[in-house]
């Protein structure tokens, strides 16, 4: 059985979805020219401000492309559907966003993902273009606390990405800005859980198997296995589950202030979301936690794999500040 | 007999050809241990630099040319892990084979060799860690050994389309140390590494064309 | 086999979800004291404003109650799952937006939001509170054309509810706000199709069967059956049987602008939507007509059901002018 | 023997119970031409409507106020289509039975009678739409002729329970004209109308109500 998609050939799924994503809007977004995968803000980089490049693979829009803008990042190198993009694109943004101050990569933490920016990094460094990199890696799931740096990077991008962003919009420095994207990182901490697979347009199959009453705890957002199969429970229960794996790490004191996202990997509606989002307030009312800000919708997809994650940012005053820089994105404003 | 540019180009297209028949094999592998898509990339890759090398004119391009098309080709189809790996690999191997008009069978030993040893370091993999290196460096180094005894190109890839498959099967008892598997723990377990089963799939394709060059 | 989801009792989910949604936007959103479906903006009413009441059944999200809010509703009356609310909170939400100026209800034309709004209506006659309703008619599926007024309102909403909220906001009169909101919705013209269906929480069943190759032209956004049930083609050829029905409607001249939204049923992603708005784009070139702003996303679902819509509003400077006013709610914001 | 508010009590708390145990069936007949919410609506309206009458104090309450509780409760509980209709059918067999502290036969016909009466109104739907009046109406006409007849209670309500399962089962045939099914055209033909079948269930349960206290 094939999954129905909305879709002309696959192996064009991901060209077409930019050229839509440009004709939608223009007013945003531009590509660079013969390199469709490089897309870049109309009013976000300029002289002297440090240029950010976001980037990955397709099919966890508005994730990457979405979250570019003035005030968030600056380009965003567009892979085929969960598969980082190759150099080529990310060369192409960094050069249209370079404004003398560096340029950041961020971007999550996947081997593809880093083995396509380094070697794009190796040869700008030929141009003279100053790269540096920050990986996010706010996955709970996906490696112990002591190998935080191993972990993938998941739904958190969005509050690590907006971070980083207001910075360069500030005119932050090189390296503060570099800073205040490993502190936003270090600070983010993201659980997922899935209930069923998407299918790749290429493929039209699903990528996971899961039985009709399981879920999958820590489940990666491109369905890689997760940390745990378990017998679906309720909203609460799974909220539970998921909120006792990020207060654990996140050490936070009473009265700290967080931003929360609850985000919907593709096909989850926003009334389980919302429910889920209850429970998440109960839960940090209980740790004393004060909610700053909170997003609840599809921030972070995967196609239309059904499921969802919670992403707790801990604030403090510098992040709070850039968390409330406002932004101007196709799919997200502040 | 000297391998030359068009030889070259029939070998990129049967490993297009070959990887194309396995895309869902791949994708399948992939699914249970990573994000269900190695037989995309692999197929797309393949068929990338197969259709560079073929637009090649062999009376103007030398082997160098044709593995540096193919990288590009390779990389610009694909990214994903699978892109910086080969198209290391191929750069490898055209630098190894710069200046020549026409490949050896010495020089192309040394060339699958260099392609073995760029996957590695790009990937900065050790053998083990249940990646694609399980089936390139046991390959490699078959086929250096029994080159290095003289034996004739049909042979040597003989015995490294042997190692490839040992090395890849052997990556179903591996934990995963790299890609997407390393944080899955012993969940990985019982289940072949997809890279490897493409790399092996690569290799035959290696091997066929040897035998059918030599035979 | 039962659908998964991740809510606690079924029956619940709904109250469930709207205490999720106000304590995810305390700033935005309140419900009125013991009437917890009378969701109201906190900014939104005031004295000598029309104040605008939209609502219907949950399972829509974000409509109804994401576009409540500053330029926007003032308040939604929220139902069960695909069922209209009683007259109760949409009294209450109709007392709490009165700023004296009279008050506007508008909402999807289904018989079961007509009796009760109007059993509302009745109710709040005997307070003196003059209440009008407009409403909307914008499936173009649903009925002929000379039967416009039978029509259903689905995804047109958001365009309409977000004309008319602006024409309050800037304070027009009572007779004006009325006149505005009929032109909005007489010029608004929606085409969807279902691919698969969605799962009531109560149930956890398929609301409707449909083969593995099939789609259904025209299904109503509560699961209602559509115009004809053909074959699944491609995005291409979808967009354009839409786009074709659409076009033959609105009679629209070379230059003329419009309003574009490529919306998600549920669980059909960003991809496939932009996709669609790509062609949409050029049927729209092929015709002469400009694209004044577009929306691309979840703005009117059904749950998880797959599928899209299509909804095109032909904008004059008056229509124009009040799409662009600005508006802030909880889940959209201009 | 009259109608008590007691007895009332147990005939909202049997139409509740009769209701719940067709709800699935009734979301599947709203499925096929409506949004398949109809058992839901129904089953959470009937028990809202059981329980409120059910929390009154017999002592206390005339039958007027088992109506308006029950009109109330319905309505609150569901909004919908069937909120509204069952509301107003409860507020209209309130009015007619005002001041009378226990209910004659008579009254308790007419009641059924207004009940209907007050769907059509609250509707605006004629008999042959393909809507709930398709039963209520039949049967509220069978009840008051019988009755004028001058027959028992069991044998109005036997006959008005005969006239709104063929007044449910015509409705198959039926172009819809009010309601959700209204916009299918002939795509509903070959369905039975949800409401009416709900409908046909109260009566049911009204009619062995009526055998019970004749018998
Ligand atoms: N660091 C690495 N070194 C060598 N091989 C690797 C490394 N990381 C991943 N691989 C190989 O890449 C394969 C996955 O490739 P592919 O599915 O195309 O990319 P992605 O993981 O980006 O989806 C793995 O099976 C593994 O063999
Ligand atoms: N105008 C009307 N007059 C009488 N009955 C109606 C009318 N509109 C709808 N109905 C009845 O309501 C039923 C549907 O009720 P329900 O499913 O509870 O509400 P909704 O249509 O709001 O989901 C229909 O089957 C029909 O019998
Ligand atoms: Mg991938
Ligand atoms: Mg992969
Ligand atoms: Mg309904
Ligand atoms: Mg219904």
């Amino acid at each position: 059985m094939k999954t129905k998609k909305l879709i002309n050939a696959g192996a064009d799924a991901v060209d077409e979805m930019l050229q839509g994503v440009l004709v939608a809007h223009p007013r945003h977004l531009y590509a660079v020219e013969d390199v469709p995968r490089a897309i870049i803000a109309r009013n976000g980089p300029r002289k002297g401000k440090v240029g950010l490049v976001i980037g990955g693979g397709s099919g966890h829009e508005p994730t990457f492309l979405g979250y570019v803008g003035k005030g968030l990042a600056d380009a965003a190198a567009i892979g085929n559907v969960f598969a980082s993009p190759p150099p080529d694109p990310i060369i192409a943004c960094a050069k249209a966003v370079d404004g003398g101050a560096g340029v950041l990569f961020m971007y999550g933490n996947y081997a593809g993902d880093v083995m396509n920016f380094d070697m794009a990094a190796e040869m700008l460094a030929l141009d003279e273009i100053e790269v540096r990199t920050v990986l996010t890696t706010d996955d709970v799931a996906s490696a112990p606390a002591d190998q935080r740096e191993e972990r993938r990077g998941v739904a958190g991008n969005v509050f690590i990405f907006k971070a980083a962003g207001a910075a360069c919009d500030l005119l932050y420095s090189f390296d503060e800005v570099e800073r205040a994207a490993r502190h936003a990182n270090a600070r983010t901490y993201t659980m997922g859980v899935a209930l069923a697979p998407c299918s790749l347009p290429q493929t039209l199959k699903p990528n996971f198997l899961i039985g009709e009453e399981e879920m999958e705890i820590g489940m990666g957002i491109h369905g890689e296995p997760g940390v745990a199969r378990e017998s679906l429970k309720t909203a609460d229960a799974v909220t539970d589950e998921l909120m006792d794996s990020i207060l654990r790490e996140m050490k936070a004191e009473r009265g700290d202030r967080v931003a929360v996202l609850v985000n919907s990997l593709g096909s989850t509606p926003m009334m389980e979301l919302y429910i889920m989002m209850r429970r998440v307030k109960a839960r940090l009312d209980e740790a004393g936690l004060v909610i700053h800000t909170s997003l609840v919708g599809n921030y972070c997809t995967s196609l239309e794999m059904a499921g969802a994650s919670i992403t707790v940012m801990h604030l403090d005053d510098e992040l709070q500040r850039l968390i409330d820089h406002p932004c101007d994105c196709a799919m997200f404003a502040r | 007999m000297a391998i030359t540019t068009k030889d070259l180009q029939h070998l990129f297209a049967l490993i297009a050809g070959d990887i194309a028949a396995q895309r869902d094999h791949l994708c399948e592998l992939d699914g249970a241990i990573g994000d269900g898509d190695h037989g995309l990339a692999m197929d797309a890759g393949c068929e990338a630099a197969a259709k560079a090398v073929g637009g090649l004119d062999p009376a103007q391009a030398a082997p160098t040319a044709v593995f540096n098309a193919a990288a590009k080709a390779f990389l610009n189809a694909v990214g994903a892990s699978s892109g910086p790996l080969y198209a290391t690999a191929f750069m490898r191997a055209g630098a190894a084979v710069k200046d020549k008009p026409e490949l050896s069978d010495d020089d192309f030993v040394r060339a699958f060799a260099v392609m073995a040893q760029g996957i590695q370091e790009r990937g900065k993999a050790e053998p083990g860690e249940k990646t694609m290196v399980d089936t390139w460096k046991p390959a490699a180094d078959a086929a250096l050994k029994v080159r290095a005894s003289g034996s004739a190109l049909a042979e040597c890839f003989d015995m490294a389309d042997r190692a490839a498959r040992q090395g890849c099967e052997a990556t179903r008892d591996l934990l995963a140390a790299k890609g997407r598997a390393s944080r899955l723990g012993d969940r990985v377990i019982g289940h072949i590494d997809p890279g490897a089963a493409s790399a092996a799939i690569i290799i035959a394709s290696i091997a066929k064309f040897a035998r059918h060059r030599d035979g």
